[in-house]
């Protein structure tokens, strides 16, 4: 098993596409070309995604009892009973984001290399994309919560610098450090929680973790207890890190990086990085009931509210981010409820279509020269065929349209949320409402841009379709969000998921400890589905006759709708709460208190003081430095006779 | 044997008022003088103690080079009384007692230290050291840091050159 | 008698002591004598002649008028210094010859050696070590004296000593890496001694391995006594008299038995070291008694002879008949203890013959520059020695592996 | 009362050490207080003498003790030519041997 033996290949491949991007293209400037950086980025990320199906290919060999592969590789820190290896370890959860990162990422990869041609910056933004790759390969490969930490921080960085990575534009640079501050608030729990783990269970290895729960046959824990507090504590930092409320609002603004890096970074894979973390500690989350709900409920919340967020939205990337987070609760919503398999489920069919989303929405923006806001387009179907139908495929995907993937992953998420085990009527509710949300404010985003008349001037503007090298990913990746989802299409017709089995072993705790429930008719689950359909056409309709009817149609439900549009459209304001209720606070103290008080006055005054004392010393000392050797002499001797003196006491102390 | 005795006494006695003539003396080769007896009362010291070879290289590079090299430089400098001039306050109120006070100290200490309860001369004294155990046990044994030492010496000549050259 | 029996060790130290110094200084004052003699006939002169026979009381009579001359010290002079210099040079001079063994080591009375007044095992050395004191003889004559000429020639002379001082040691480094010990008698006799023959007729003499050593020794040590030509401390034409100009009366005279004495233990040295001290050329046979007998017989009847030309000098006659006496009872001497007395015979034998060296250099060679005295001794000799010794080392490893 | 102790050598090791200190800060020609240094050298080849005897048992002579003497000889030889020749070019730069006078190495 030459990769499953070498599972650092993986990582290492990425980490020195970086290294040769950063560092080399960096230092040589014009004299290190494109092809160069192309082959480095690109190929590294390929290599690692070729390493990851050969990988794959030897993991289907396994037999279960070898399952997880753990590759041990040194002592990273040992301190006392604190000891934390560097290993990295394959199971059929990790398989899958390895899948989804280093596919995705590949794709994202070539798309960027169209996208950036022109960027001054260019060897810089692929070595942070590879950077990022690499980080969350180690994110996902990482067999204790340690190594997954460096990968979860480090994802963090790669996002602060790829979203600041037009740092010279005021804007982005403000969203890369609202991104960074904003996930620190969650990991600051996440931390917590790390060392809570360590402290109950005295080690982070996911596998001894799950023994010792096991082996100590934990009680589930329906009161408010350690575990609880371990798995809220872990959440937080993913509800950082996936944007979920209240800590969403780093998202939107992170926008402003370049529309590749929101295509794979705030879209496929590391805003998931919440839901695999999630569904790793699955055994310690279904012990805590209580930290379950928790999860559904913000989930389920979060997909409603950011979709009804994403409903009035005028710019096509802040759309797309709304609808990410409304994505991303639903995910939540599935780990709440218990369908871990179903999260991973929609974890990956949402990367396909919302990378693709992204990208078009890139290739897009690339043909309209920048332009990003939706009411200055319209009719663009003619001038850009390829990016509109990979767009129309993407959106029906995620609109749940059969028999596009979307559909299947959401559809499980919400039969689950209504019969699962931690099934919760009220969470099925809002699931199901913001599924309809969802596919309203996205049909309006395709018709806003590709339909009606043009809203933009032709002279300044010149459209233009996106060349090859973008069009090939958003091909590819509208192939996968049709046929994604058909891993679990036989589950329709009372066949099995085939996703379900492969991922079972993963979640087999979580499935052990599940309440038993009696298990609705399988017809019920087809009426679902068929809600679920009607909910996704209910929504086309709406936007068809919003959009494509009388063009002033919006503008009047707007003034009838009155305060709750501009609610809605203000994005509720949250930003501005925040900003009166933290933001504005936390300056004032760090200026009037931090700054003038602390800094200034005791922090410099400390070390002027400092300063001072010693001048004034020298200044008196140096008299002793009168030049005369036997002053000198008589130094020496001082010293000597002391030094004698102590000697002797000593001895005569031994004696 | 109360030969060894009165010897070093006698010795004792030579070296502890060189020692002082050296400090008392006004003209510098005075001061060289009393050093020299110091020396020579060391070397027959050292005699009383079975190290001859020490006791020959003392006078021979000790009274007979190095401070013959001394009384050399001071006729051709010509030094002639010195100065006393005091403007080292400290180490004038201070040097001498202190000095003293650490001779006391270090005469106190070794006296009493552990291997001062070992006989010198007299009854079970150990032999003298031959000469041929002493070189063997500087080329073999310590052979390092003789060559050390001569390249020491080598630097040590160089420097006197160029010190001494004058500067055209 | 009973004290004697108690400590052999002082007693008979104390008799050897006091028979060595008298030897030593009438040596002393005869090798005047023999000096000027041999310089007189080198400039075919007469040199003494009318204080006793052929000048024989000269020295004699030279003693008492140093003794009786008015002693001056210079007002300016540094009293202490002035008068502790010459003291200094004689008393070390002195001391150097106690070392010397003139016999064999071997040979005891009253379980001490009778040849050596003391054998230490690092006799060589010891001697270096008292040589190298003499300096400051000289160097404080120099300075007490507060004169020009005699500060320069203190200058002079100690750093000629010590710049020679390093040669000679040098060049007899080589001698102890044959002999392997610093004993003076183990080098003539010990086991790496000159004891036996090469080719059965070339005596087993240092000189021959070690020509080039002996040549370096016999110029740095004509040099350390500041002989001609290597007498810059003393050089009338440039300095007066040299380092003892303000010296008169009996501590010049102090200088002057020092220099001798010097001579003599640089001789002995050379002797000891190069040409096999005591032993005698032909291996110690029997019959090489006679040939001391037969010398001092021929001696003995030439000077009855000489009696016999000029009949008026009653005083003449008086010498002659002890002359004669001292000579036969020398003759028996050897003739009946000859293990006593063959060694020193050999011994002083070969020391004449560097005094007569000493001399015939006083009597030809002229004096060297300050300069060249410098260069010859830094650029010349010490390299020679240097490289005699480090040839004498690796053909010694050669031979002993 | 006729066995010399090696206490005694060591004490007046100390002395000399002693009197060599106060040469060094009483003095004030400069050459005169490298002697003191060449003194206190020689207190402490003494000790290093007395401790070698005194490490020394009647069967076996330590030798280490005379080793150093050995070396600290060597070293003084090496440090008096320096220092001799930094004293010769002292007197020509400064016309005097009094250390009060040269104090430049000040603030």
């Amino acid at each position: 098993m030459p990769i499953l033996d070498h599972l650092w290949i993986i990582l290492l491949l990425p980490l020195l596409g970086a290294a040769a991007n950063g560092l080399i293209g960096i230092w040589l400037k014009e004299r290190w070309p494109k092809s160069a950086v192309n082959a480095c980025a690109v190929g590294s990320v390929a290599a690692s995604f070729l390493c990851v199906c050969e990988a794959v290919r030897e993991f289907a060999a396994l037999p279960a009892s070898q399952i997880p592969v753990v590759g041990n590789y040194f002592n990273w820190m040992l301190a006392g009973p604190f000891r934390v290896d560097f290993a990295l370890q394959v199971d059929q959860l990790t398989v899958v984001m390895l899948l989804v990162v280093t596919g995705v990422g590949l794709l994202v990869h070539i798309f960027s290399v169209g996208y950036m041609d022109h960027d001054p910056g260019y060897p810089r933004f692929f070595s942070y994309l590879n950077l990022f790759v690499f980080f969350m390969l180690t994110l996902v490969l990482g067999a204790n919560l340690l190594v997954t930490f460096v990968g979860w921080e480090g994802v963090g960085l790669c996002s602060y610098l790829l979203i600041g990575f037009w740092f010279l534009k005021k804007s982005a640079a403000d969203a890369g450090k609202k991104a960074f501050i904003t996930t620190r608030i969650g990991d600051m729990g996440f931390t917590v929680g790390i060392l809570l783990t360590f402290f109950t269970f005295g080690t982070l290895s996911y596998g001894e973790i799950f023994d010792k729960l096991t082996a100590a046959n934990t009680p589930v824990e329906n009161h408010f207890g350690v575990i609880t507090t371990i798995c809220l504590l872990l959440f937080a930092g993913a509800v950082g890190k996936s944007a979920q409320l209240p800590l969403y609002v780093w998202l939107p603004d992170a926008m402003e990086g370049p529309t590749p890096v929101s295509a794979l970074i705030h879209a496929a894979t590391m805003v998931t990085a919440g839901v695999y973390i999630v569904a790793r500690m699955n055994p310690l989350f279904s012990r805590s009931p209580i930290a379950m709900l928790v999860v559904a409920i913000v989930g389920a919340v979060t997909a409603f509210y950011a979709a009804t967020i994403g409903m009035a939205q005028t710019d096509i990337k802040k759309v797309l981010a709304y609808s990410t987070i409304s994505q991303l609760g639903y995910m939540f919503l599935a780990c709440g409820v218990g369908a871990y398999s179903a999260g991973i489920f929609h974890l990956m069919t949402h990367a396909f279509f919302k990378g693709l989303l992204f990208l078009a929405a890139g290739s897009v923006i690339h043909a309209m020269g920048g332009e990003q806001d939706m009411l200055k387009m319209g009719g663009l179907w003619k001038k850009i065929p390829v990016t509109a139908w990979t767009m129309l495929i993407a959106t029906l995907a995620i609109a749940g349209i059969p028999p596009f993937a979307g559909f299947f992953s959401k559809d499980e998420i919400l039969w689950a949320a209504y019969s699962g085990p931690y099934a919760n009527k009220a969470l099925w509710a809002l699931g199901f409402s913001a599924a309809l949300l969802t596919s309203f404010y996205m049909f309006r985003l395709v018709f806003l841009t590709f339909f009606g008349q043009q809203r933009y001037d032709e002279h300044h503007v010149h459209v233009h379709e996106s060349p090859w090298i973008m069009l090939g990913p958003l091909c590819v990746l509208a192939f996968l969000s049709t046929v994604g989802g058909w891993f679990a299409a036989p589950a329709l017709w009372g066949g099995q998921n085939y996703f379900d089995d492969f991922l079972k072993p993963t979640f087999a705790s979580a499935a052990a400890l599940a309440p038993v429930v009696v298990e609705p008719p399988h017809s019920l689950e087809i009426y679902f589905a068929a809600f679920a359909v009607t909910a996704g056409l209910i929504g086309l309709a709406i936007a068809w006759w919003l959009y494509l009817g009388d063009p002033d149609r919006p503008k009047r439900l707007a003034k009838n709708l009155g305060a709750l549009y501009k609610l809605v459209y203000g994005k509720y304001f949250v930003d501005e709460i925040y900003a009166a209720l933290i933001v504005k606070p936390l300056l004032w103290i760090s200026t009037n208190i931090l700054w003038h008080v602390v800094d200034e006055g005791m922090i410099d005054g400390a070390v002027n003081g400092t300063a001072d004392v010693a001048q004034l010393a020298g200044g008196e000392a140096r008299r002793i430095q009168s030049g005369n050797a036997r002053s000198y002499a008589t130094w020496v001797i001082i010293g000597a006779v002391g030094f004698t003196a102590l000697l002797l006491g000593i001895m005569g102390m031994r004696h | 044997m109360i030969v060894p005795l009165i010897v070093f006494f006698a010795c004792a006695l030579l070296a502890v008022v060189g020692a002082v003539l050296l400090i008392l003396a006004h003209e510098p080769i005075h001061s060289a003088l009393s050093l020299v007896l110091v020396m020579v009362a060391l070397a027959i010291l050292y005699l009383l103690l079975g190290a001859p070879f020490v006791a020959a290289i003392q006078i021979l590079v000790y009274a007979g080079a190095i401070m013959v090299l001394f009384v050399f430089v001071i006729m051709l400098l010509n030094a002639g009384v010195e100065e006393r001039t005091d403007w080292s306050k400290i180490g004038k109120w201070v040097g001498l007692p202190l000095g003293f006070l650490l001779l006391l100290e270090i005469a106190h200490w070794l006296y009493h230290s552990e291997p001062g309860t070992a006989i010198a001369n007299g009854g079970g004294a150990p032999p003298a050291a031959s000469t041929f155990a002493l070189s063997t046990a500087i080329f073999r044994q310590y052979l390092f840091p003789f060559e050390a030492t001569s390249i020491l010496i080598l630097i040590a000549i160089l420097g006197a050159l160029v010190l001494a050259r004058k500067d055209q | 008698m009973e004290f004697i029996s108690q400590h052999p060790v002082l007693v008979v130290s104390l008799v050897k002591i006091a028979l060595t110094l008298f030897v030593v200084m009438t040596a002393l004052a005869y090798l005047t004598w023999f000096e000027r003699k041999v310089v007189a006939r080198m400039q075919s002169r007469w040199g003494p002649y009318y204080v006793g026979a052929h000048g024989l009381l000269q020295p004699l009579a030279d003693g008492v008028k140093f003794l009786f001359k008015e002693d001056v010290t210079p007002p300016s002079s540094d009293i202490v210094t002035y008068i502790l210099a010459p003291f200094l040079a004689l008393v070390l001079a002195l001391t150097a010859i106690a070392l010397i063994p003139i016999g064999p080591t071997d040979v005891l009375l009253l379980g001490q050696p009778v040849f050596a007044v003391s054998n230490v095992n690092i006799g060589l050395i010891l001697l270096f070590a008292i040589t190298s004191l003499g300096v400051y003889g000289v160097a404080l004559a120099g300075w007490s004296s507060n004169s020009k000429y005699p500060l320069m020639g203190g200058l002079r002379s100690s750093a000629q000593m010590i710049s020679y001082e390093v040669s000679l040691t040098l060049s007899v480094v080589g001698v102890l890496l044959l002999a392997g010990t610093l004993n003076l008698g183990d080098i003539v006799s010990g086991p790496g001694g000159q004891t036996g023959y090469w080719l059965h007729f070339i005596p087993r003499w240092n000189v021959f391995p070690q020509i080039v050593g002996f040549f370096c020794y016999l110029t740095a040590a004509i040099a350390e006594t500041n002989r001609v030509p290597f007498d810059l401390p003393e050089a009338e034409t440039e300095l007066v008299a040299g380092f003892h100009t303000e010296y008169s009366s009996f501590k010049f005279a102090m200088f002057f038995m020092a220099e001798y004495a010097n001579m003599i233990t640089v001789s002995c040295l050379a002797t000891i070291l190069f040409f096999g001290g005591w032993l005698s050329p032909f291996g110690g046979h029997e019959w090489e008694k006679f040939i001391p007998v037969a010398i001092f017989l021929a001696l003995a009847a030439y000077c009855l002879y000489s009696i016999g030309t000029d009949l008026e000098a009653i005083l003449h006659k008086l010498q002659f008949t002890i002359v004669v006496g001292i000579f036969l009872v020398l003759a028996a001497v050897c003739f009946f203890f000859p293990q006593y007395a063959m060694p020193p015979f050999w011994f002083i034998l070969k020391i004449a013959v560097f005094m007569f060296f000493y001399v015939w250099a006083r009597g030809t060679l002229p004096r060297f520059r300050y300069d060249q005295l410098m260069s010859f001794g830094w650029k010349l000799l010490l390299p020679a020695a240097l490289a005699n010794l480090v040839v004498t080392a690796v053909v010694w490893l050669v031979m002993h592996p | 009362m006729s066995a010399i102790p090696v206490s005694w050598y060591l004490a007046l090791s100390g002395v000399l050490f002693g009197l060599g200190v106060v040469a060094f800060v009483f003095k004030r020609n400069i050459i005169t207080i490298f002697m003191a240094i060449e003194l206190m050298l020689n207190a402490v080849n003494l000790a290093f003498v007395a401790f070698s005897r005194a490490h020394s048992a009647s069967g076996q002579v330590a030798l280490d003790g005379q080793v150093f003497v050995f070396f600290v000889i060597v070293v003084a030889a090496a440090e008096a030519a320096v220092g001799l020749a930094i004293v010769l070019a002292l007197a020509h730069t400064r016309q005097s041997l009094n250390v009060d006078r040269v104090n430049l190495l000040k603030f």
